[in-house]
């Protein structure tokens, strides 16, 4: 059985409703009213069973390592999940006024210090909902700053590495795209950047560590040359899980950065979200951050509306809060010593897995690398891609890599083993891409019609985009 | 604490890299910025200890009886919702790009995509939006991109922040938001129409709207193409979609809104769970990630993320949207909610309408008068002279009555907008009267 | 990696521990002091995902349909889960007082009434941990009975069909097991009961319906010859789901039964456990009762330990009360008409898979049955037996049935379908079956070896206790 | 409610079936007992109101801060135990009688079985039984049986419901039962040697004692031994496993109790953990399930139900013991719980010891005396003037400070057996005082 609907017949459903303290009269003319759902009906068991099993067709962190780049996939811990289920903060309403939701405040409050603790900046807004939204409220602060200026600087430089949110948020305001070209050893290319900074430039936006899992090593010179242009520095902070602990993003000169709590700070990814994109700024961009603040004084912590500079509001409510409450929880576990274990760890990973896959296969970078590295499928004999890599790991029971990004490298694989992957893991992962590799050579078919073991086969992709069917009929 | 790499395990793979020390591994940094101490931050607790200072931090939350809804709904989360969606294959899962190890995450996110479909009579609705406003923003933007006009009408019965939000987003992206009067709690045709011009591209109304009335959006949908615009209605309780006409089969081009109400929890106002749902010439122009139905390889009934296009991932700056990571797990939750009530579900939007009827009756009868006489679902307005002080003195009882409208519209000061959903027992009520009974 | 010990290394496990409020010295002597555990050394990440991947390997009524007879495998409602999960109920001592913890008590109390409501027996005692310790205190308050009574009789007459646990109580408590013989039928001989019938004669056990899935049409006489001969009558209850809201036990003669809450009343088995058997005895026999029991009076609920002629205390406090919560919170949810509905469904289930397969397979006895019923593999072609029909059905996702029990049909299949399966789900299963006997004549190596998909294979169940390895060894 | 057969389907199923009813299907039933009208019970609830009627049903339980053990302990739980645990396919599952689909059981509780035998150093450990008393009845039967004899010597520092269960089943299995007194709060050896006679099969101690105290166990097991009688330990705080010398080298037999305190809440005393552990010669005769290793029919590692002819399915009426449904579930928080803390698990016993000894001292300083000398582990006995006074004092003030003894033992009248483990936090610890300071 495929989709729920499947399972549907009338008068399966014997949910029993609650009733009605007396006999009250229905208050809305019939001509509002429509005349019965067409949604599904279906008993509790069918629920249970389609539910549990659609759960069993996929593939988490908790059921192996899922090395996918730039996402840093990270174990959840538990214990967050249990304080996310805590009902004084599930159940609290966000409209119940400051001196009822003290708790839920203090942990907004608390987190927004711990974060400029983290990253240096002077100040972050929580509203953001995921990284993406982030970007595009550091973008409004980008093109507010200017405005209020009355500066017309229009134009962001993005690396041709940058993830393809970066672009597009900038799209959303209104601005143009500027590509600044890479080295081949996966810096910024600082020349060709010198020569494209002119008073049309209102920023740049850097992912640090950069999706290639490089530290760039011009970056503070990057940072002078955009000062002194009048231009702000964005940084893309959703790679932090690298340096943090290790190092300020301050002080690599951003003035704007956004983090995800969903990567570094261990929030879990929910099969595409909630996550959680703050977007922290240097003191002198804070008037600019959307509404509402949260303030502290003697009574308390408050929400502040009043901020005449800001950019607006960006949310509905505050943003995503219970994400925002793992991430706390999850400072809280580690503190100082155990965020730099983090990064140093998360780094030693990476290094370990680059230095006992680069014989295997291309690592189109030889550099010591961060959180994570590139390879490629360049070179590979009989035809055999990245996808097809990629797609033999799911049989041996690892996640793929994050595939074909960053694009700059024809066929990336990126792999990200994260922090909470032991030694055992690491080098089973190894076996198996070695074990890749020799069928690459000697049963390439192997690899090419893989997988075999997954829920279902190679998925066809092209029909679906071709002919959508979007939505279940009968 | 989280990370098992030990020491032995470090010197080896310190051996395999060819380093001498982690720090080695940072070279690349500029010593002058790598930290010389550790961050200061509160020290680390054992699980215990953070699980106890949590529950401290928790209980300095009240929790009242909240007759409080304005966008974010209290409704009861059946056993399933939380017991399926808390399944760690669904949560600790990335956005599904490897569709053969994610059939879960697709198959829900299509039942998803069917049944907001169902209840909207739309064709087409994508994978979630991070919540309400910007799900109402970026409908806005999807329109004017579509018939390259400039121009927004929006009722002013939309939620203030919603308003807020819309002109954050449409600032920025350089269009224009005109807001219109309403009259009598509800939002009149003509007013629209009269605010529209030739550059005008979107009508927007909420509905129920912000005071809980029933707005006539088949009078909206008309005049608005009557103008060539698209019209669009936000929507905040989804249930009222159970139990009033389908907006789609009235004509509305788009609906969007917040669909938190279907099984997931007010958490402080997020995760909260926006959506987009509209006809069929908006496919390849809604933002967010879609799921399509197809097969694999072995020609079995598969699904994929498709008519990537139109994402920031491959278009980049040319993109529908910007958003990525959205609001996947509680699109799950939704429809693992909507499977249980079912059919049902329009019972209990008619519970919650009753319920609503039977507050606001009770509170006419000790004196509050109900504001606007415009049908309502569950939420409504009502007035009493010196409202500030019977507010205060709920509170003091340990009840939210419901939101004052003085600060967002000051015509309607001492007035209260009050919701009722089926999880407002008859305690809860005979509690509130009691207090009243003291004034 | 089969076993947790696999992942085990020195310093793997990080767990941060509580913080001591001050400087304490130890104050146990070295002497009796070891010196460091050999448990196991793994991270949180490990343990995460060894547990999830052995659930992966269990099958649960949440995966599927578990026609697994005289289990009464039924859904196990989420909500009850819950309820079992409110730390009022997961934390309250035993031993605090009745004064605090009137809630615990109060549900002790009303299910005791509910369940005397549901079988007429006077009163409860649900001390009992699972339906076999039931029985054991049943057999004690036999046993006393007489004793009290001063008769000397130490004869319990059991059917050849009864469950294991049966004889096995009767003989702990020192008392003699003599089988009464079933006719063709599947009712207990008369006759030969008649014969069996003297002073030595305690009681008979017998489970009613019984493990045949049949309703005894002879049981008023059985009683009435039982009681004639000053005896006593026990009602094994596990197979109450055919009879719940349809009749009382104690209708049917019972002076003692026991019924299992982890079976009729959708308390979850746990993979073995922890279940509750409430016993239930006639007014004559309340006095015999373990301790404590709980009693109500103006101040509310209390627990009372003085009962002088009772069998004495059974539990190391007062039973499986997080189990009896969720039994206590199902008849809350059913009510008494919901309850007749389980029933009435139950036994439709049963009888139309009967109906369905009684074409296909053996069916030893042809008479209506209750909530289950029993087929044989009698002249199977090819030497099919009915273990590789169990594991064959493990193939197409469904629970076997019980297998070779009751032991007086060689051969037997014993399926109780449930009241929770709906008719697709029945049908799915009889579909199966069907297939399976097609392949036992077309292709009976496709069932001789089976199973083929499941987590293992066959299990080589006679080297296990051949050469029994009972822990895990490095 | 939790039926889905809908009209049309029980129609069809009827003829299927060849009846004109359902009813047609009782005929069997003589229409005497037919109930002519439905159960009278309360009326059926929906999921809503159920759980608020639990909920207000749970808060007229107390929740105060409790320094009780008394075989019944609180420890934390890690936030793996109920997440692993509440797997579904864990918890809805039947014993794994079917071992291809239930190697998650099996694979879990023979990890059990290895880590029991681990802690207690000994040789076979089953997969648990109801609860510490009847784990100790059952191993006192067990002893009797392999070596013929009729009676055992049991000190009366076992917990005194522990040895009612065991004269329970003594008493119908035709067994005798001698209590030794302790004295100064352990069990001499030389007493108990003086309650053994020839017919005596066995011996059995708490440790650590109903008070708290540590036995010479190695003298217990001397003084049996000589007369080639068994020595049985019970322990109810098994966390004392963890800190003390392995029972098993010190020459006991059998080792059984309570493990609940292994990841398993309290929830007012059941389900509990019973396990068994023993001495090689013991693994034929030990009730309740055993797993073993093996393989499957391609040679790998695969877990089975084993030696299934001590059992009462196979066995009837000569099985070791008629125990069926065991307490499988609360195993397996245990491994995981076990799992979790790994050989840190002495560290948190000895956090254990040393905050009872904090607690200890500090009680001492308000005038409160230690009644016996002895070493104990967690949990202690202190005398006080006036006793109940002060202890309905503490429970006045939100307080349960732990048991009071003059109930069981009347020599020891205003003695408090007191309990603390980790769960004792500084706070408590506090709170306590100022109560006492008050007094
Ligand atoms: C480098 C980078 N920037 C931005 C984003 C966007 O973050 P989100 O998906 O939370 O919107 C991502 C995540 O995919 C990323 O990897
Ligand atoms: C007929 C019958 N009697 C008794 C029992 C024993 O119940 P329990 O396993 O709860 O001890 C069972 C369960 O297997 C049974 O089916």
């Amino acid at each position: 059985m495929s989709v729920i609907f499947k399972h549907s017949k009338t008068g399966k459903n014997t949910v029993r409703l609650p009733e009605l303290p007396a006999d009250i009269a229905m208050e809305i003319p019939e001509m509002y009213l429509n005349d019965g759902l067409d949604l599904v009906d279906v008993s509790e068991v069918d629920i249970v069973r389609h539910y549990t099993r659609l759960s069993r067709m996929n593939f988490g962190v908790d059921t192996g390592m899922y090395p996918l780049g730039s996402c840093t996939m990270k174990y959840n811990p538990k214990i967050n999940e249990d304080i996310a289920s805590l009902p004084g903060f599930l159940n609290i309403h966000p409209l119940c006024g400051n001196d009822l939701s003290q708790g839920a405040l203090r942990v907004m409050f608390e987190l927004n210090q711990y974060l400029s603790e983290i990253t240096g900046m002077a100040r972050f807004s929580l509203a953001p909902a995921a990284g993406a939204h982030g970007e595009l409220a550091g973008v409004m602060i980008i093109k507010k700053y200017f405005e209020m200026r009355g500066e017309k600087r229009t134009v962001i430089l993005i690396p041709d590495s940058a993830h393809g949110t970066n672009p597009a948020s900038v799209a959303m305001c209104g601005l143009t795209v500027r590509e600044v070209p890479s080295t081949p050893e996966g810096d910024v290319d600082i020349n060709a950047l010198a020569g494209m900074l002119d008073s049309s430039v209102a920023a740049m936006m850097l992912t640090s560590p950069n999706t290639l899992g490089l530290f760039d090593r011009n970056i503070l010179r990057i940072s002078e040359l955009l000062h002194k242009n009048g231009s702000l520095f964005y940084g893309d902070g959703a790679n932090l899980n690298a340096v943090v602990g290790t190092l300020r993003m301050s002080d690599l000169g951003f003035d704007i950065i956004h983090v995800n709590l969903h990567k570094t700070f261990s929030t879990p990814h929910g099969g595409g979200g909630p996550g959680s994109g703050p977007v922290g700024v240097s003191a002198e961009l804070e008037k600019f951050l959307p509404v509402p603040l949260i303030e502290r004084d003697e009574d308390g912590y408050r929400l502040e509306q009043d901020s005449p500079d800001s950019i607006g509001r960006i949310h509905s409510f505050y943003g995503n809060f219970l994400i925002i409450l793992r991430a706390y929880a999850y400072i809280r576990s580690l503190g100082g010593e155990g965020l730099r274990d983090v990064s140093r760890t998360a780094v030693l990973n990476a290094n370990y897995c680059m230095s006992r896959l680069r014989d295997d296969f291309h690592l189109p970078v030889k550099r010591t690398c961060m959180h994570e590295f590139v390879l490629s499928d360049k070179d590979l004999p009989n035809g055999v891609t990245t996808n097809d890599i990629g797609k033999r790991l799911l049989d041996h029971g690892f996640h793929a890599p994050t595939v074909y990004f960053p694009l700059l490298i024809p066929g990336a694989m990126m792999i990200e083993p994260t922090e909470t992957e032991s030694m055992e893991n690491l080098d089973a992962f190894i076996d198996v891409m070695k074990g890749i590799k020799k069928e690459i050579i000697e049963n390439p078919d192997a690899v090419k019609n893989a997988p075999l073991t997954t829920p279902v086969k190679r998925v066809d992709a092209v029909t679906a985009a071709r002919k959508p069917v979007l939505r279940w009929e009968e | 604490m989280y990370t098992s790499i030990t020491e032995s395990d470090k010197k080896s793979m310190l051996k395999s890299i060819g380093a001498g020390s982690v720090d080695e591994l940072f070279a690349d940094i500029p010593a002058s910025i790598l930290l010389k101490k550790p961050l200061d931050l509160p020290a680390a607790l054992s699980e215990m200890a953070l699980f106890e200072h949590m529950k401290s931090v928790e209980r300095s939350n009240a929790a009242p009886i909240s007759l409080l809804g304005a966008g974010a709904y209290r409704h009861y989360i059946p056993a399933v919702v939380n017991h399926l969606a808390g399944r760690s294959e669904f949560y600790t899962a990335y956005t599904p790009y490897q569709p053969e190890v994610s059939q879960g995450t697709l198959t829900a996110i299509f039942e998803f995509q069917t049944m907001m479909c169902r209840l909207t009579g739309l064709d087409v609705a994508n994978a979630s939006m991070y919540d309400g406003a910007t799900a109402l923003a970026e409908s806005i933007i999807m329109a004017l991109r579509s018939n390259n006009r400039k121009k927004v009408v929006v009722s002013d019965a939309v939620h203030p922040n919603y308003r807020e939000v819309i002109m954050t987003y449409c600032g920025a992206a350089g269009y224009e938001c005109v807001f219109v009067a309403s009259s009598g709690g509800v939002t009149a045709a003509a007013d629209i129409e009269r605010a529209i011009d030739s550059s005008t591209g979107a009508v927007a109304v909420q509905n129920p709207n912000f005071f809980g009335c029933i707005e006539d959006i088949a009078a909206v949908a008309e005049v608005a193409h009557a103008h060539n615009a698209a019209a669009i209605m936000s929507v905040l309780e989804p249930h009222s979609l159970a139990l009033l006409k389908k907006p789609g089969a009235l004509g509305i081009d788009i609906v969007c809104g917040e669909a938190q109400g279907f099984g997931n929890p007010i958490g402080f106002g997020g995760p909260m769970l926006g959506f987009i749902a509209a006809k069929n010439d908006y496919m390849r122009k809604i933002p967010g990630r879609l799921v399509g139905k197809t097969t694999d390889d072995d020609g079995r009934e598969a699904y994929v993320l498709t008519l990537q296009t139109r994402e920031q991932h491959i278009r980049r700056d040319r993109a529908t949207s910007n958003i990525c990571t959205n609001e996947g797990l509680c699109a799950l939750r939704a429809v693992i909610y909507l499977s249980y009530y079912g059919n049902k579900l329009r019972d209990l939007a008619l519970y919650n309408h009753k319920n609503a009827v039977y507050v606001k009756n009770l509170l006419i009868g000790k004196g509050f008068t109900p504001v606007f006489t415009s049908p309502f679902f569950n939420e409504f307005v009502v007035h009493f002279d010196n409202m500030a002080s019977v507010y205060e003195k709920f509170r003091r009882n340990g009840v939210v009555p419901g939101l004052l409208l003085g600060d967002y519209y000051p015509e309607l000061d001492d007035c209260l907008l009050v919701s009722a959903t089926e999880c407002l027992g008859t305690g809860e009520i005979e509690h509130m009267m009691n207090i009243l009974e003291k004034i």
